[in-house]
């Protein structure tokens, strides 16, 4: 098995001598991952291939054919910022400009955003450090009407999809403007228009609803397709694997991605991973194209998404990605990684940062410069100051501007029920 | 208007609301090319077509889960969970899921879902194909629960679910699916063929959700029941000879407060008879609710029969089952209180 | 005897139990190296190795199934569900085989588990991290359900709970892990190190499973409550200058009935308090008990106080949460009546 | 792909034409069986390879090294009734004779009791006709100690590890004697002492128990292992991917048994199995070793089940078997198949009758003739026709003589706590 994913754990030898006659006491196998606080970080054994280096298959092929996808890496910016091979090559420079653009300003809202929670102006926040492309350069391979079904570190699906960034300060703030009403906890945010669908709390819960979405689709024989998010800690859900099986019987119109960044809160990935190897090999348990792509590398994820979504909407059914990227920054407000991690370990992650990767390319092509990064670095901030500033004017969460408890008793049924009634005649609002 | 089982009456629902409205589509284990192992759906295949009614892997979870997404794209779903003992690898996307959405995301998405399962003992199905979880659904905000006793509801109550704006659990009393059950197994079976209230309207009529039905009017105490007890109830009653009011609730949330208040205020007393275990389960919520309501005009405590605190088992399907000796008791001690 | 907050003293009791008996095993979604999100569970693998503490995949359905196995085997699993609210997928492997089978295999296989999980609001931690779904469990037979309200009952009771030959559900309020919670918000935390609770012995105790504690004797009205809503009722009680007896329930399933009846048919009046939404929650339940034994006590109608039948939202949580001001209300109407 | 059980419904080519620009109307794929009631049974697209074809692999192989296991079918019997191949040569004629013996029991033994059920004797019965190979060999490849986690369709388990016939058959009639007090459906046995947990009425979920049980044999460094049992459309269920997860991250010493009869109550597997042409291939995505065993051989499946069984007991973790057999009978006393499927499907089935296809060896072998086989089954019949009889004795469902209303508050709890008894009491036992 060729595994460019592999951790030290995977590595130790799998094989026990064969004893004769009595069996030896059983013992219980807990994977580890390689290096833990305190040790040198050390990707060393992660396999990459070389940019450019794996095959662009017809979107028709059969999934047995291109299994070898599962197990290696798509890329597309090599070393020198050039981009290589047979994915590369869907997008301008003003298509890179604008993906670059769109990371940028997920990274600066973030900073802004998480700022905020330590400031007391909200309860909490999840940011999406080094794992930008992954939303930004997918929601481009998109067409109005498409149906994300996303977890809580996609908001580039809404920056790259023209969402306002007031509205989006406004909900993480729950303040007046929000447009969740206050009733949802940070960053889960939704909007319908924008093809985004409710986040909820619950891990993976959205992963068969992306199938069943994309199958109404094709019950109505409508054009749509959906799009499913997952990270790899949540894989182990119940929902991951009815929605491969429902993905697979209906050969539904879906993606179904899985962001793997190497942990899930304290535990890394190769406890939901298992032996496997790699995420996307679920895929081949069920006849479903699996391809695993470089999630640092804004091209590559695109390609990889355009492929996916023309399979979809050429009704070939669904498609299994692997994002194969790197959480640099806390699980949230409320972790903490340097108990569970080495501190330093992000700077050793061995596919680079996103946007440093993408702005090397456009300089790479003539179409950027250090300079005109740093002003647009500053211009940006100034946006996302701007809409930081607005949303709070309409309130903070702790501020007396906030969503009133009338609110809270709506919206539970489309009409209020004699119960609820009553209820919120008891509370006097 | 024509004679119908329950069974006949669900399928005529889902028939006339499949040929109204293209968005509802129907699907579970086995429903399909089968039409359901209780066959609701039969014929319902043929009819409109495999992508309109069609068979699902055995997945309770899948089966929710893929109707929450489609019922979101605008769909309108009407699944079927084989038993509702199975209904559990699916009781999270109904709970975190299809009560939900609406509220978190502020009505930008809906769930107009209905999920059918059979419910109740009475057919020595055991512990797995026995059960009455309708107080895990009464608790979860978000939801509505419905609980036919008799054919022309079942259609009408049906129709009202599928045209619902939000998710609706439907429990169907499957030991009514061929006749009303007087609570004594070892008697014949009345066919629904010879009860009023198998006589069934054809197409299209909705009975609203949240109204109960008097089923009995009477004056010395008022019996709350739902599904098989109302039958079971009614023999009871008929037994010891007492003249009690027996409101069928029909849908528990939402709940008909009016009728059963006015009802427990004019007889001063109150039995609450249900299937499922005693403990924490629905005739507990309404007995809270009738003693706060009607608390002066209680004249003796609130009783309720109910299962017993175990699993349903099998052999002893008739021990556990509340029967009309049990119910008549109550009703003596309620009245002598 | 040691000053320990009720994460210290929850980590303790297994900490006790493994020490005691090598075939307690704690596992649970980032329970292993990290030591969980509370740190309940923090220095465990350390000390007692990598299979006896351990982290699991998030499969909440795969964390209690595998724990149902190894309790058939022999073991004695001690598992972590990180939220409440995620129970959800794990709740078919609780509901239709931990608390079934001994029953169903006569004795032959029994399931000795404990499932810890956090519950309950006050951390704005909104619809997805505040959930109380302990009426979900009181209504399925064959499981048990306790909720502590203090370090030293945490203790006592998370040791029984790992001893007792059948499943517990073991609900942890935390909003109370770091400090007692009077119930307002706006004011400065209090550390368990200030309260007579946070004292715990050390060492190996128990405190059986159905003895309620009464934490304040009183005359004029019974309170009931559990977890968290214990130390607000006592804010409550101290605002509204009313004599009240407050009873931390401690367990609800199996239930200290005794003392509650006997509480009630000296007060003559009854509040329940509870986080859960009102409508199916235990507090149905509480009432439904309490009217049936003490009618002829009762001078006014059993008053429940609850979260509302909606979502736990995020902004409006101290809208949701029902506080000392909700409860004072209720205790005067409940006097006044 | 190489699927030798291929339906022809997978056979339907899955390319579509690809189109240019606008996009056609997309369209739900639901997968249909061959043959339909009326239809003729054909089961020629079903690619059956030669017995003794397959390799067998050491028991420390790599799951990626063996992956064409998952996809063809391993057999030992061939048409003439020798035994060929890697993987025969196991069993001495004494085993293959009490073999025999096992399943003729288990056939007449389903013979009776479907018969007491019509009688009104009982409620509920389900049998095994056509897969009596699977439970029967597998149970010799067990070691006292080790736990099979069952479903109804594995009562091969308990005739071939030497369960009372009477105390079967009393748990089937609820009597005084049943050793589960009447709590249990009919076919829903539980015996520790003879390595069968008790069964559930919920589909799947004993799949995941079995890892667990399995995991504490690890934990605990014992050297007993467990067996974990499912059938094809159950495959569907969460449990069955929490089983794998689970299983592949601790490597557990468990045998994942997948019972593939072709037919789901009225569903065919084609319904469960989506579009990754066998069951097996599912043990693929986990890294676990996935094997698919002519279910209706019992050399096959004995020889098959000790390489897994080996495997586990060495720490080497777990294997996924897939059965290839055919579900001869109905779903179970309640089902009638003329509804969903042609009257004569089952002689079509190509892989033939388990219990002939073993006398038939035997008689090869010259152990075994025609005449002791007729002998044997009149003995058989009269052993069986004993222990029901003696059963009866005992009371049958509807009879006086049944466990007490008593039993029904026992065994809730260990001790009966206070409500139960005043509930008991209520009851007036
Ligand atoms: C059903 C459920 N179980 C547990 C949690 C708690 N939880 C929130 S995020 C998380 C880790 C998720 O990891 P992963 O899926 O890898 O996504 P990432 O955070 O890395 O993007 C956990 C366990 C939850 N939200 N839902
Ligand atoms: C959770 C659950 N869902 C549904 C059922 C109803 N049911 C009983 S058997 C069955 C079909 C099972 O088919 P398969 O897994 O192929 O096993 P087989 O009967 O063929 O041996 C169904 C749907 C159930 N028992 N449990
Ligand atoms: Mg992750
Ligand atoms: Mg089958």
């Amino acid at each position: 098995m060729s595994d460019p994913n592999l951790t030290r754990e995977t590595v130790i030898p799998q094989r026990e001598a064969v004893q004769s006659a009595e069996y030896a006491p059983l013992k219980l196998h807990v994977p580890e991952p390689a290096v833990r606080p305190g040790g040198t970080p050390d990707f060393s054994n992660i396999r990459i291939p070389r940019a450019g280096q794996v095959d662009r298959p017809a979107i028709d092929v059969d999934a047995e054919a291109i299994r070898d996808l599962a197990f290696s890496v798509i890329r597309v910016l090599n070393r020198d910022g050039e981009a290589v091979g047979p994915w590369a090559g869907a997008l301008s420079d003003t298509e890179l400009l604008e993906g670059l653009r769109h990371m940028m300003i997920l990274r600066a809202f973030d900073a802004r955003m998480q700022t905020a929670q330590r400031q007391g102006k909200t309860s909490f926040y999840m940011q999406h450090m080094g794992e930008e492309a992954v939303s930004c350069a997918f929601r481009k391979a998109l067409r109005p009407g498409d149906m994300n079904f996303p977890t809580y570190r996609q908001a580039g699906l809404l920056i790259a999809g023209g969402y306002s960034l007031v509205e989006m300060a406004c909900q993480i703030y729950s303040n007046t403007h929000d447009p969740l009403k206050g009733r949802q906890l940070p960053v889960m945010y939704s909007s319908r228009e924008h093809g985004f669908f409710s986040i909820s709390g619950n891990l993976a819960t959205q992963y068969i609803q992306a199938v069943g979405w994309a199958m109404a689709s094709a019950i109505k024989n409508d054009t749509k397709i959906a799009v499913g998010w997952i990270g790899d800690g949540a894989t182990a859900e119940s929902d991951f694997h009815a929605a491969l099986v429902f993905a697979s019987t209906y050969r539904a119109p879906v993606v179904l991605n899985i962001v793997n960044n190497q942990w899930a809160i304290s535990t890394f990935q190769g406890i939901a991973r298992g032996g496997s190897g790699t995420f996307a090999a679920r895929g081949l348990g069920f006849g479903i194209p699996a391809l695993r792509v470089d999630g640092n590398d804004y091209l590559a994820v695109h390609a990889v998404a355009k492929w996916a979504c023309e399979r979809a909407r050429r009704n070939l059914g669904p498609t299994l990605i692997e994002h194969v990227t790197y959480r640099v920054g806390a699980h949230s407000t409320s972790d903490d990684p340097a108990g569970y991690r080495p501190k330093t370990e992000s700077e050793a992650w061995p596919l680079g940062d996103p946007v440093i990767r993408l702005k090397n390319h456009l300089i790479v092509r003539g179409a950027w410069s250090e300079e005109r990064h740093k002003q647009t670095e500053a211009e940006i901030l100034d946006t996302v100051i701007a809409a930081q500033k607005e949303a709070e004017g309409y309130g903070t969460l702790h501020s007396e501007q906030r969503p009133s408890a009338r609110d809270m008793f709506e919206g539970v049924f489309a009409e209020m029920p004699p119960h609820l009634r009553r209820q919120r005649q008891e509370a006097g609002v | 208007m024509t004679r119908r089982t329950m069974i006949e009456a669900i399928r005529d629902a889902m028939d006339v609301m499949m040929s109204r409205d293209s968005d509802v589509v129907v699907f579970g284990e086995d429903v399909g090319y089968f039409g359901g192992v209780f066959r609701a759906s039969q014929g319902l295949q043929a009819k409109y077509g495999k992508s309109r009614c069609f068979d699902t892997p055995i997945s309770e979870l899948g089966i929710v889960g893929v109707a929450v997404g489609m019922a979101a794209y605008g769909l309108k779903p009407c699944v079927e969970i084989q038993f509702a003992d199975y209904m559990y690898p699916a009781y999270d996307q109904i709970v975190s899921e299809a009560a939900r959405l609406r509220y978190r995301s502020n009505g930008q998405f809906t769930c107009p879902l209905v999920v059918r399962m059979p419910t109740g003992g009475g057919i020595f199905g055991g512990q797995t194909h026995s059960q009455s979880p309708e107080a895990l659904f009464t608790h979860v905000c978000g939801i509505k629960t419905v609980v036919p006793s008799n054919p022309r509801d079942a259609k009408g109550l049906l129709i009202s679910a599928i045209e619902d704006p939000d998710p609706v659990i439907f429990l169907e009393p499957k030991r009514l699916y061929n006749g009303p059950f007087d609570g004594h197994h070892d008697r014949p079976v009345t066919p629904w063929s010879k009860h009023d209230l198998g006589e069934v309207d054809d197409g299209h009529y909705a009975i609203p959700l949240g109204s109960a039905a008097i089923r009995r009017q009477g004056e010395a105490v008022t019996i709350l029941a739902y599904g098989t007890m109302v039958h079971v109830a009614e023999t009871a009653v008929a037994e010891v000879g007492i003249d009690a009011e027996i409101i069928d609730l029909r849908s528990l949330l939402p709940l008909d407060l009016d009728t059963i208040e006015a009802s427990v205020k004019k007889t001063g007393r109150c039995v609450i008879v249900h299937e499922a275990t005693l403990t924490s389960g629905f005739g507990a919520e309404l007995c809270a609710l009738v003693q706060t309501r009607c608390f002066y005009h209680l004249e003796a405590p609130i009783a309720r029969v109910a299962g017993w605190d175990t699993p349903y088992p099998h052999a002893q399907e008739w021990d556990y089952f509340p029967g009309p000796a049990r119910i008549g008791r109550a009703l003596i001690e309620t009245l002598e209180a």
